[in-house]
């Protein structure tokens, strides 16, 4: 059963208000490793997304896609800003005149995602960063759309897989991005994209049950 | 949170309607994208000199712009780097037709929004260059990890190459000028307090009274290191001797001090913190030939200060004693 | 209390021992008795202007000696009028043969150790005019009390005094340009948080997170009135509105509006302060033909504001806009 | 009995010492209704006095007492400063010469110290400032003396009286110096200045019962 466009619309709309509710507490996260701002800057962003998105949720997925990822762009800044924008972008060239998306579609975008996201900040697993939230989810939903699992059990383990990335991202010491400059004090503490990386693919798994 | 502010989503847009109303004569705000520049730009011939980064610390680099320093600046939100269509349409604005050198401090958000923004100029057949400032050697320098954050230089960077620029030097010139500084200057800086991000509404960090955080950055990131309180005395030689045993500095050489408050901290307490850091730079053989003292980089209400050395040669002191006339820079003029 | 100082009682001349440091070319400073003079006085045939008062308020009075505003500065302790012989030797040392005025700020201390100061000097042949500046509108102005305090209007008189100076007017007219100054300003201020006096060691006065002061002057002591935090907008309103209709002011003058930070409270914010004051001034028909932004008359470390308007005539913006050329205020040279 | 120069010079060796001590209590009364620097000032005048005394102390006692008043007025500053060195240029006026002092001579030194300090400072009592402890103390001092009064008596009437004074200067508005910015908020509060008048007097009974 493959995710109709408006489900896509609808989970972006999800998520939107999962950002909303979760402003502070993505903020707080960056407080203690980073600059205090993650939550409002990944809030701020996808509001203007809610506003642009009348314009064109009657569109393919691709044209969505690509619309949230140039607002995030326009309107994020910091890192998460280039980084989730790239997420939608790259996401929006695969899934290009779509109107509906099958598992297989929806895992690809999610590994052109990552991809994209890694060439731009160049950051590795380990590194603590949204990547380590992100490489494992995309492996277990890559796997479990070739063992041909239903979609919401794939959808279930990759937001499993990036909950216990984002976990997994607490005792590291950061190398990339802003926490990195705290050395030895990043440890322990969980990383604020990785947090809303995991969240955005929960809230999937919760929409497209 | 106590601040003179109105909505926390308003700071910004407020903050630039009053530097366009206070200082109409030198600049002009743009608004959505956000980006001020020159009154009297763009000038033809010359290279468009650009910075840009998060709100919060005034007057780096809004005031930063005006004859002999910086074309055009973009202001993020509150500690956020700005983003792309910021950078390109000021990049536009200042274009004089011979290219345009963009000021980016070493900040993942910054690399990337500012990246974005010269390659999409770039095809809009502007010549764009980017020098990146990492002056900050709180941070270890490595290939491996975002490397060291851009602080104290940069404002000094803006004001060299913006001379540069006005004496229409290319823009590989004007850039070779900005490598310069960021090769020769080396910064460290210190918190007595955490700053407030109006939109989180609480300190980003607790600091118990008698503690402090070394190695600090601008953003309220913590330090490297939290401490017992020190005299002023101790906490400049925590700062100076890892930033002269740094490039390193060897005696003879002549240099710039910046010290810098970070937006709580007045200026009594700079001159006392300059006055050792004068002493020990001598006690290194450096020679203190220009200075700045002030909150020219402020870290919001932060209180604390940043020390930034930059070794300068002939070219540079004639860039630095050029006139400059901007919000929070003038002389000569 | 969180200060980057070493010994409370070597503040003062820990100060000076930086700003002598980083000023050299412009200033000279001179000990026991402490004061700031022009590097390249006394000049012949001018009037030598004179200012001083407790230190913890820098760049005021000591930011401000320099060509075209004061010849000297005497800092007492802080937050403590400087004593007649510093006064004195001051006066001596500024005295190019055509008199001296002294710019005292209304406070019981300052007068009565300037009083004492300049029948010194005239005892000694010296001609001194003293003139005292009161701005303050929290304070209700009585002969039966000390009056209102001197606060903000002392920065400008400075600058419009050491501009008349410097265009070799004579005693009296250098003088009338103060009482001019003093009777065409006025002021008012807030605060957000006490600051701490060095040897006292803890705050002034508790100001719990949800409250402020306003009406408050530039030494610590509490304001006339305390209650709950409001908007940036709601406080430029609660200063305006007294200074605007203290003298009052009329529709279609011109001012000059200063908006003033007092050491903790960083620029981004006082933009904010300044543009609804301007929005205020304008609505009540001022317009506003020149500003200051930024913290030039400090309280230590307090953060709050405090907003004064001046009414400008031809030749007093002539004076201001006349080249200037201190640490603290530059332009046109 | 007169009181011998020597315990003139006790009198200002313990004066210094009791400001010494009592520095924080002034500078904390000065907190509440001035700007935190009474005691500071006053210790950092008595200070100077003390290191200044060897070149004095064998001199009479209006030389003394004039050598205090230059010495405070250029060492104290603010307020305090003209305010106590007129207190000991005009005692030192009326004794000078003099090798002791009967209770007469020192009841009108210290009228000559009170009616200076009106002088300078223009403040009438009720105006809540150091001229509410010394008038009081004067008259007390005077009327004692004039009824033939032992010395010790007549400094404890004195001192007493200062105190009354002191006291009496807490619900006062104030009219003059520093705390009349505050208005009404400056009832409810001991004057600093005050405070350390009587101190000093107190010392004086102290030191020549
Ligand atoms: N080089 C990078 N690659 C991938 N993710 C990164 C990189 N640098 C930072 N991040 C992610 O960005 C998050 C911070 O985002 P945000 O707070 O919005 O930006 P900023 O650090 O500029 O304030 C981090 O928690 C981390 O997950
Ligand atoms: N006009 C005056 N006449 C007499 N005493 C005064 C006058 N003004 C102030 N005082 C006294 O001075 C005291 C304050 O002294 P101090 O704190 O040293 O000076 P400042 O007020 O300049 O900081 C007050 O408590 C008051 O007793
Ligand atoms: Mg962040
Ligand atoms: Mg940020
Ligand atoms: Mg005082
Ligand atoms: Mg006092």
């Amino acid at each position: 059963m493959p995710i109709p466009r408006d489900d896509v619309v609808a989970w972006i709309k999800a998520v939107a208000e999962m950002i909303s509710e979760n402003s502070s507490y993505l903020t707080q996260l960056d407080s203690d490793i980073g600059d205090a701002d993650h939550g409002a800057n990944m809030d701020r962003g996808f509001k203007a997304v809610i506003k642009k998105l009348p314009e064109v949720e009657d569109k393919d997925i691709g044209t969505i896609f690509k619309s949230v990822g140039m607002t995030l762009i326009s309107t994020v800044g910091g890192a998460g800003g280039p980084l989730y924008g790239t997420w939608f972008l790259q996401a929006g060239m695969k899934t290009a005149g779509k109107m509906e998306l099958t598992p297989a579609d929806w895992s690809e975008a999610l590994e052109a995602a990552l991809n994209g996201i890694v060439m731009r900040g160049k950051a590795e697993p380990g590194d603590k960063t949204m990547v380590d939230a992100l490489t494992p989810a995309v492996a277990a939903l890559k796997q479990a759309v070739q063992a041909n699992q239903p979609l919401n059990t794939a959808l279930e383990l990759s937001a499993e897989a990036a909950k216990k990335g984002m976990e997994a991202t607490i005792p590291l010491v950061a190398r990339k991005g802003r926490a990195s400059y705290l050395g030895e004090r990043s440890a322990g503490h969980q990383d604020p994209g990785a947090t809303s990386s995991y969240l955005m693919l929960r809230v999937a798994a919760d929409t497209w049950k | 949170m106590k601040k003179l502010i109105n909505k926390p989503e308003d700071v910004v847009r407020e903050e630039l309607e009053g530097i366009a109303l206070a200082h109409a004569n030198l600049v002009k705000v743009h608004y959505a994208p956000d980006f001020i520049v020159r009154a009297d730009g763009p000038i033809k011939g010359k290279v468009g000199v650009i910075s840009g980064g998060g709100s919060g610390h005034e007057p780096m680099h809004g005031g930063f712009v005006g004859m002999g320093m910086l074309d055009a600046a973009c202001p993020g939100a509150v500690f956020t780097s700005p983003t792309p269509d910021q950078m390109l349409e000021a990049t536009k604005a200042v274009n004089g037709g011979v290219g345009v050198l963009h000021i980016v401090k070493n900040y993942t958000g910054d690399i990337m929004n500012f990246d974005m923004a010269a390659e999409l100029a770039r095809a809009e057949g502007i010549e764009v260059e980017s020098v990146v400032t990492d002056d900050d050697v709180a941070v270890k320098n490595s290939t491996w990890t975002a490397g060291r954050r851009g602080v104290g230089v940069t404002v000094l960077a803006e004001k060299l190459c913006g001379a540069a620029a006005e004496q229409k030097r290319s823009l590989k010139e004007v850039a070779d000028v900005c490598r310069k500084a960021k090769n020769f200057g080396r910064s460290m800086g210190m918190a007595l307090t955490s700053c407030t991000v109006p939109h989180a509404g609480k300190p980003t960090f607790d600091l118990p009274e008698d503690q402090m955080e070394i190695g600090i950055g601008i953003h309220g990131e913590p330090g490297r290191t939290r401490m017992p309180l020190k005299s002023a005395d101790e906490i400049t030689e925590m700062l100076m001797e890892p930033i002269i045993s740094d490039i390193p500095y060897k005696a003879g050489d002549e240099v710039l001090m910046f010290v810098n408050g970070l937006g709580g901290t007045p200026l009594i307490e700079l001159y006392i913190v300059y006055r050792k850091a004068y002493e020990i730079a001598s006690k290194h053989g450096l020679k203190v030939v220009r200075n700045l003292v002030g909150p020219y980089m402020t870290s919001l209400e932060m209180a604390g200060t940043s020390i930034t050395l930059l070794k300068m040669d002939a070219d540079m002191l004639k860039l630095w004693d050029a006139p400059v006339k901007t919000p929070g820079l003038r002389w000569g003029i």
